[in-house]
């Protein structure tokens, strides 16, 4: 059977067919067990029939359903990028559901999530296999509605319901972005259709004002700074296997509709275009974990974190949008495919640190790490996988996050090649912030499994917890093995990248599957090389050699005893280093520059009972300085024009009137 | 007489025939029942136009390809209006907001109305439409008093002082149209002959039609609701009887609507006359950023939905006067489904206001959670309303849009800026009415569900799925609009 | 044949830096000692310390986890394979492409990481002290250290350190002020890295002040001595990386006679005594700085490795 | 004769745009309904000199009405509401008199550039009058909305009204303009109706703003 573009389709229809399933059997018991259980079977298949259309290099396939714009139809197509993404976009939804299977159980209100959540998988399918622009907008909108219903699943806090709003707002926000960018593509007389618009040619100003559009519509969804503040508020409010898929796989295909629009449909926009997603996205990468840093909600950080792996694949399509200007097709696609890579990778990862987020929410109702801590004693299991999440989006070897990021670096590195000055200096500075992103993820989640798990539990939730379900473990290990998997064998991933890289840049990069000892070898062995196998290899064998050494040869002796608390026996866990005084240090290094952050001391003098208090003033200065405004001039507007509603009937008159006398001397002046 | 013409004779004769008998008969269950059964022949009568061949246009009466799409879409909702009223006023009888003698006037003068409306559709002469358009206005005047509450009346009589000022202005540009047509078509019946008119519109005097024009934009643009010429909308819409409201914002904006879409044709025929199209786009945009902004101070939800007529009467306006096929096409979709979606609408908020006894949105909460039904009907609404898809109003939305772009940029900025705002308010007060902790009754609502669910099935099937002999008929209507 | 050979090189640069590690401490601490008019412990004072921790019995926290038990051998492992992919005094090692300079600095950034967390494990407050400045002094370290990275490779045209040995060792190079640049960043870094004088005090006691030591105060026996281990091994790696770029003088190529590595091998522990001598006459000669002065310290590297990489451009355009 | 038959509809249609101008003037309120009686018994003449003119009988309807409708009955009818709900007499003004003038003048120039512009084609007479029938118009929109006081809106309104059927019957072999007269009358009697009804005694808006807060909900 040839991977072709109606199989997806069919698996759409399917999970369309799962949602009226979900809305029928509304109160039934044993719903949730059937839609996680159908949607896992489903997103397993197109996973399937995605990844062997990708791995046999299939030719592109298209079909036209008689649906959608009238004179057009709804086209959808299966090529390279369409294939990967789906790859992607399905392989977080099995996951998704083998969690859901589990986590589902806890669920207060599975009406309100069940029939949304299939709709929101079809959604996002249909997004990456829409070939028209009007099908690619619906499906885009329409992935967002049932994202936004799935946030308002526990509606009754107040928090999710304003998450739901902002979220919402913004998400039309950009579709109303997208539609204008569309409309400029698909004007004078081209046609909604994606064949028509990527044959006609495209003025420079034109291409400017698309990339413009583009960066607003699918950088909201994304999530690039100042766009990103819905993304934190609803992502944690969510479920949590729906966290995890909106972070780990719908910001995902909101960069697939930018790859497909700027690198596919409108061609490459020329090199300036490169510097402002690179510095967009250096600057996202920055601010994102800062603000994850900052935070002590376990989701919320998380989310934050999404933003700062949103920024860094931004970044490194900006170089590959650089190097294509340039005709450096080979670095283009170097850039390229650390891009896809990190999308691939951060799917893996989020995903798999927000399953355990959820479980520990399950466990033990709690989100904020400050109540948090010792969870490893209990939750073994959970603790693990999620320690796996945690050195992976660090970049740490021999994971996949670092192999990814390794490539970005590598990209940075063929700056010199680039003709102009602006992108020869911006480059390195831009891999400085990557770098500096990437020193902070470390220490973000040293601090988010450090307050999290590890130490002494700080309430009696904490200490009372217990591992989870066999579903949900599965889908964390299952993607922990990914991780590492990416992570040691980097090559057959970017061997399989190779299609997408080919069909989009034009190039690819060498193939890996020749190179010895399944290194990957990016540009020429005597440049660079990595080999996460070996990395691996070594670095087990060294620990296994002093392990056994030490063991055989010295001591094995060991004794439990008392902490050394600095003289007092057996403080309280609250006498802990808690998350916020672990980010304290940054927060003094970056925090007053960016958050505005004011610690004010209340230092009571000796003899006075009062206890002393320490107090931190912070910021968000994107709302405040962008957001807030903008809501007070709307309302100010509001205001203003609401005495409208109070007039007499007199001065309603007298509105009618003078707005005639306005129309007939225009008309006398002018005709 | 044809097949035909009896089928517009049905049209009209059956809602006049039936408003004498209601005016007689009494017993609300009956009546109820009997204004269901007349407008559902009503309907059916327009829906036959379809099928069979049309009559010759006459002196008096027309059926072509635009105003039949006008006509099926009014028996329809007029229909669904009836069933859902029939529901509906029943609960305002046991409650006593209403008693059974002004339920006879009530359902008598509904039927006028209806018979005001297709009328004015079908009418051939220009002096025809304006009295039947003036029928129609009339009628609802009376009916949103019907509370005799204070606040009802006040708003009938804002609504009879406007609208009388609009009525006058309209009479004045139809002379006008007479006056420009009769040097050249000749004195008497014919130079109000809307057939006759439009064939020999090129030589009539530019500067007349110009004024024309502005007075009857204007005098019809009273009923569309146009900013600032909008004042009475609101307060006659949240006053009314909710099915009133319901007929007010899916029937009687597109009456006038159509109005002016007429003598936007006739003047576009004339190369002379200005172009209708900036004047139209102009008061459209108003009219949207102007609702836009309106939308986020209301507490009323009847009042709320009201003002989103507005903005979406703008866009439609806009559309129109953008022009050309696809522009024209979107805007007669968004007007059907505007039509459809708003009458929904107000069909879910009659019976929450019913069964939480409030129009106060700050009143109602947690509908999803204690009435599912309409609490997720509304939802759906107002989804569709806000142009989410794949709810058809986003199809609309995305052609007029992306078209204007492509044409006008500064002016689909201002459009999307509009679209965005009305969004952000509609937004709101949904989270609000649809989730949270629930407040007020959670007695269970006796509702009539099908008309809501009705509307929005249909209105759904078209985001996806527009038939294709319909689209061949849309555009080709978009064509004539020119 | 060669094939063995270079293993025979792997290896034996591998042992190299295992043995040589505690030596080099050894001699750091004896100068300073004697820079300070003491008379000091003996150079071979750390292997010492080293079997006597070996010997111990472990006390284990009541609360600490699995975690805390292996993170010092994953620690320690981490550094040796990225200490042992530095050329000391050869290039062209036979593993060396399995990590170039970007992995190495990771690798660095994987021991840390688990430090970090076991820090936090027992769960008291010096432990997340020694973490959280850890973490900090670490997240200004690393980028630093990647503009160093930048602007050698950029330089270079390669990450691979044998291939930049190599570069180095040719006559192509000059003087670069870039280069200078770099290799003050990359000093600055290593003191930082290495808990040395200002940032950090190696032989400190007062828990307050302390950041490295803080976060291993609950270690003992053998984990201690693998983490001292550890930190010998990162000392010498640091040593080497810059001997190796910056002063790769009488390295040996690949496939040379056995006679030039014995000249490189005497030239190599050459030059890191001369930097031991240096970097103890430093440390002597400046005070431990604030902790929250450490920024400004680490900002000035991050710069400096800045303005090299663009300066490279700049000389380059010559 | 088809001179002096344009001179006498030129010299009535003049009148009522001179009378509009007087009711402009006026502020007391039963002058106004005076010489609103006045500007009803022009139209009448006017409208008589049509139907004489265009030998159309139909036309002495619409003059009749406008005679006994307007020119007596409606203008007793609301003196006698102002006597019994004691209105004042005098007529509260939005806008001084002086700047109502002003703006009635640019009003009627407007409307004269207006329809001067229309084609000789034409004939003078219907042009010359719908200038004419669009300054009564706009005049009485403007009565409308410089009034307060309820029942000199009303008087506004039916000079508006006035112009029309100035305007209607003018245009020569227009169908359909009695019946549009006596539907205007019948909507001005409803108006009427509703002012006494409601006891609107100064302004069509008694409601205070208070009442809105209370019934609307909304609030400022």
């Amino acid at each position: 059977m040839i991977p072709g573009v109606d199989q997806q389709v069919w698996c759409v229809a399917a999970l369309l067919g799962t949602t009226l399933l979900a809305i029928a059997a509304n109160r039934s018991n044993k719903s949730t067990t059937v839609v996680y259980g159908a949607t896992l079977v489903i997103s397993l298949i197109a996973f399937a029939r995605a990844l062997s259309f990708l791995v046999a290099h299939a030719e592109a396939t298209e079909m036209v359903l008689p649906i959608g714009l009238p004179w057009l139809g709804s086209h959808f197509r299966l090529d390279a990028l369409a294939a990967f993404f789906l790859a992607v976009v399905n392989l977080g939804g099995a996951a998704a559901s083998l969690y859901g299977l589990g986590y589902g159980s806890h669920e207060s209100a599975p009406h309100r999530v069940l029939p949304f959540f299939p709709a929101f998988l079809a959604g996002m399918n249909l997004v990456v296999l829409a070939d028209d622009a009007f099908t690619f907008l619906l499906c885009w909108e329409f992935m967002s509605l049932a994202s936004w219903a799935l946030v308002m699943a526990h509606h009754r806090e107040a928090d999710n319901a304003r998450a739901g709003y902002v979220y919402l707002v913004m998400a039309s926000f950009g579709t109303l972005a997208l539609l204008l960018a569309f409309g400029l593509l698909s004007g004078a007389g081209v046609g909604y259709g994606f064949a028509a618009i990527r044959s006609a040619p495209h003025a420079p100003s034109e291409a400017a004002l698309v990339l413009a559009l583009m960066l607003l519509g699918a950088g909201s969804k994304a999530g690039l700074v100042p766009l990103h503040v819905w993304l934190p508020l609803a992502h944690p409010a969510a479920p949590s296997h729906v966290s995890a898929l909106m972070s780990g796989v719908m910001t995902k295909v909101a960069i697939y509709g930018f790859i497909r629009v700027v690198f596919d449909l409108l061609g490459p926009p020329g090199w300036s275009a490169g510097i402002v997603v690179l510095v967009l996205g250096g600057a996202t990468a920055v601010m994102g974990i800062l603000y994850a840093l900052m935070e002590n909600d376990i989701k919320r950080l998380l989310a934050y974190s999404t933003i700062e792996n949103v920024g860094v694949i931004f970044a490194s399509l900006g170089l590959a949008l650089a190097f294509q200007a340039n005709g450096l097709g080979l670095a283009a696609a170097l850039a390229f495919t650390a891009a896809l890579f990190h999308v691939l990778n951060h799917s893996f990862f989020k995903s798999l640190l927000f399953f355990g987020a959820g479980a520990v929410l399950t466990s033990t109702g709690e989100r904020d790490m400050e109540k948090l801590g010792g969870l490893i004693h209990r939750m073994p299991l959970t603790s693990f996988a999620f320690l796996v999440g945690c050195v992976a989006i660090s970049a740490l070897p021999p994971f996949n996050g670092f192999v990814s990021e390794w490539l970005v670096f590598q990209a940075v590195l063929r700056s010199p090649d680039l003709p102009q000055w602006g992108l020869k200096i911006m480059v390195p500075a831009v891999g400085a912030l990557l770098a500096l992103a990437a020193a902070l993820a470390a220490a973000c989640f040293v601090k988010a499994f450090g307050v999290t798990f590890l130490g002494r539990a700080r309430s009696p939730v904490a200490a009372a917890a217990g591992e989870v379900d066999r579903c949900s473990l599965a889908a964390m290990y299952g993607l922990a093995a990914l991780c590492f998997l990416a992570g040691i064998l980097p090559g057959l991933v970017i061997d399989g990248l190779a299609p997408v890289a080919q069909a989009i840049i034009g190039h690819r990069m060498p193939v890996q599957a020749n190179d010895p000892w399944l290194s990957i070898v990016p540009i020429a062995e005597s440049r660079s090389s990595y080999n996460g196998l070996l990395v691996f290899v070594f670095i087990t064998a060294a620990a296994s050699l002093a392990v056994y050494f030490i063991h055989r040869f010295a001591s094995r002796a060991i004794r439990r005893g008392p902490a050394w608390g600095c003289g007092f026996a057996d403080p309280t866990p609250a006498a802990q280093y808690s998350g916020a005084s672990f980010a304290q240090p940054i927060r003094r290094v970056f925090g007053t520059l960016i958050f505005q952050a004011r610690e004010h001391v209340d230092m009571p003098s000796p003899g006075d009972p009062r206890p002393a208090r320490l107090t931190v003033d912070m910021h968000d200065l994107v709302w405040e300085r962008l957001y807030t405004p903008l809501t007070k001039a709307v309302w100010f507007f509001a205001d203003r024009l609401n005495q409208l509603q109070f007039l007499t009937i007199r001065r309603y008159l007298s509105l009618v009137f003078a707005t005639l006398v306005t129309l007939l001397l225009v008309l006398a002046i002018w005709s | 007489m044809t097949a035909a013409s009896d089928a517009v004779a049905w049209v009209l004769l059956i809602p006049i025939c039936a408003a004498a008998v209601l005016a007689a008969l009494p017993g609300y269950r009956l009546t109820a029942a009997l204004n269901v059964v007349a407008s559902l022949g009503t309907f059916l009568a327009a829906l036959s136009l379809f099928i069979i061949a049309r009559p010759q246009p006459g002196q008096y009466l027309l059926v072509d390809d635009l105003n039949i799409v006008f006509i099926v879409l009014n028996t329809f909702v007029g229909f669904t209006t009836s069933v859902f009223s029939a529901s509906y006023i029943a609960h305002e009888i046991e409650t006593g907001r209403l008693t059974p003698g002004y339920l006879r006037f009530y359902h008598a003068m509904y039927q006028v109305m209806m018979f005001g409306m297709n009328l004015a559709f079908v009418s051939n002469n220009i002096g025809l439409m304006w009295v039947a358009v003036e029928i129609a206005t009339l009628t609802t005047v009376l009916m949103v008093g019907i509370y005799r509450t204070h606040a009802a009346l006040e708003a009938a009589w804002k609504y009879f002082i406007l609208g009388s000022v609009g009525i006058a202005l309209a009479l004045f540009g139809t002379i006008l149209v007479y006056m420009a047509a009769r040097p050249v078509v000749g004195e008497g019946q014919d130079a109000m002959v809307w057939t006759v008119l439009i064939g020999r519109a090129a030589t009539f005097d530019p500067a007349l039609l110009n004024v024309a024009f502005i007075f009857l934009l204007f005098g019809y643009g009273t009923k569309v609701g146009l900013a600032p010429l909008h004042a009475w909308l609101p307060d006659a819409h949240a006053e009314g009887p909710t099915p009133i409201s319901a007929v007010l914002s899916g029937l009687l904006l597109n009456v006038a609507l159509y109005a002016v879409l007429r003598f936007k044709i006739l003047l576009a025929a004339n190369p002379e006359a200005i172009s209708p199209g900036p004047l139209m786009v102009t008061m459209g945009l108003t009219s949207l950023l102007f609702a836009a902004f309106m939308l986020y101070r209301r507490r009323d939800i009847k009042r709320l939905f009201a003002y989103s007529s507005i903005e979406h009467m703008g866009i439609i306006v806009f559309a129109f006067g953008m022009g050309g096929p696809l522009a024209n096409f979107a805007g007669l979709l968004h007007m059907v489904m505007h039509s459809l979606t708003k009458s929904g609408i107000f069909y879910a908020v009659g019976h929450i206001a019913q069964v939480k006894g409030t129009q106060q949105i700050a009143n109602i909460r947690g509908l999803t959670e204690t009435h599912p039904a309409l609490g997720w009907g509304l939802a759906v609404g107002v989804v569709a309303i806000a142009g989410l898809p794949p709810l058809g109003i986003f199809m609309s939305e995305f052609l007029i849009v992306s078209s204007t772009f492509a044409r006008q940029p500064l002016l689909a900025v201002l459009l999307v800026f509009g679209l965005l705002l009305a969004f952000g308010a509609l937004m709101l007060r949904l989270t609000n009415v649809a989730f949270g902790e629930p407040r007020g009754s959670t007695a269970p609502a006796d509702a009539s569900y099908m008309p809501m669910f009705a509307h929005f099935a249909l209105v759904l099937t078209a985001g996806i799925y527009l038939p294709g002999p319909l689209v061949v008929w849309f555009q080709h209507v978009a064509n004539v609009l020119g | 044949m060669v094939v063995i050979s270079d293993m025979l090189v792997q290896l034996g640069q591998m042992t190299l830096v295992l043995l040589l590690a505690p030596l080099l401490t050894g001699v750091v601490r004896k100068i300073k000692a004697r820079l300070l008019r003491r008379k000091g412990p003996s150079v071979f004072q750390p292997y010492r310390d080293l079997l006597r921790l070996l010997r111990k019995e472990v006390v284990l926290a009541e609360n600490a986890s699995w975690l805390f038990r292996v993170t010092p051998y994953v620690t320690f492992a981490a550094i040796w394979v990225a200490a042992a992919l530095v050329p000391t005094f050869a290039t062209g090692l036979q593993f060396s492409w399995s990590a170039d300079l970007i992995a190495i600095v990771a690798l660095l950034g994987s021991a840390r990481f688990f430090l970090a967390l076991a820090g936090m494990d027992v769960g008291t407050s010096f432990g997340g002290i020694g973490s959280s400045r850890e973490v900090m002094i670490a997240a200004l370290a690393e980028p630093a250290m990647m503009l160093m990275v930048f602007c050698v490779a950029l330089i270079a045209g390669s990450t691979q350190l044998s291939t930049v040995a190599t570069f180095m060792a040719s006559s192509q190079v000059g003087l670069r002020v870039s280069l200078g640049m770099a290799m003050i960043a990359l000093i600055m870094v290593a003191l930082a890295e290495n808990a040395r004088i200002p940032v950090d005090n190696p032989a400190t006691h007062l828990e307050l002040t302390m950041v490295h030591e803080a976060m291993i105060l609950e270690y003992s026996g053998r984990h201690l001595a693998m983490i001292e281990f550890g930190a010998f091994l990162k000392l010498l790696l640091y040593i080497s990386l810059i001997i190796c770029v910056f002063f790769p003088w009488q390295i040996t190529i690949v496939g040379a006679a056995p006679l030039s590595y014995v000249v490189s091998v005497g030239a190599y522990l050459f030059k890191l005594a001369l930097a031991g001598f240096l970097l103890a006459l430093f440390e002597t000669a400046t005070a431990k700085m604030r902790v929250f002065r450490v920024p400004e310290f680490l900002g000035a590297a991050l710069m400096l490795g800045l303005l090299g990489t663009l300066l490279r451009f700049v000389s380059e355009s010559f | 004769m088809p001179n002096l038959a344009f001179d006498i509809a030129h010299l009535l249609a003049g009148g009522l745009v001179l009378i509009s101008f007087m009711m402009l003037y006026q502020d007391r309120l039963y002058a106004l309904l005076n010489i609103f009686a006045l500007h009803a018994l022009v139209l009448a003449l006017s409208v008589a000199w049509q139907a004489y003119v265009q030998n159309a009988p139909h036309l002495y309807v619409t003059a009749v009405i406008a005679l006994v409708f307007k020119a007596i009955i409606i203008p007793v009818a609301l003196h006698r509401i102002i006597k019994q709900l004691g209105i004042h007499r005098d007529i509260e003004t939005a806008v001084g008199i002086g700047p109502t003038m002003l703006a009635g003048m640019g009003l009627v120039a407007l409307s004269m550039v207006l329809m001067l512009r229309v084609t000789g084609a034409a004939d003078p007479l219907a042009r010359e009058d719908l200038a004419f029938a669009l300054s009564v118009v706009l005049l009485g929109l403007l009565v409308m909305v410089t009034r307060r006081n309820a029942v000199s809106q009303v008087v506004g309104f039916m000079s508006l009204e006035n112009g029309l059927v100035l305007a209607a019957t003018g245009a020569k072999g227009m169908p359909l303009v009695v019946e549009i007269s006596v539907a205007f009358s019948i909507l001005i009697a409803f108006i009427v109706i509703g002012v006494f009804l409601f006891r609107i005694r100064e302004r069509f808006d008694t409601v205070d703003i208070g009442a809105l807060d209370e019934f609307r909900g909304e609030r400022r």
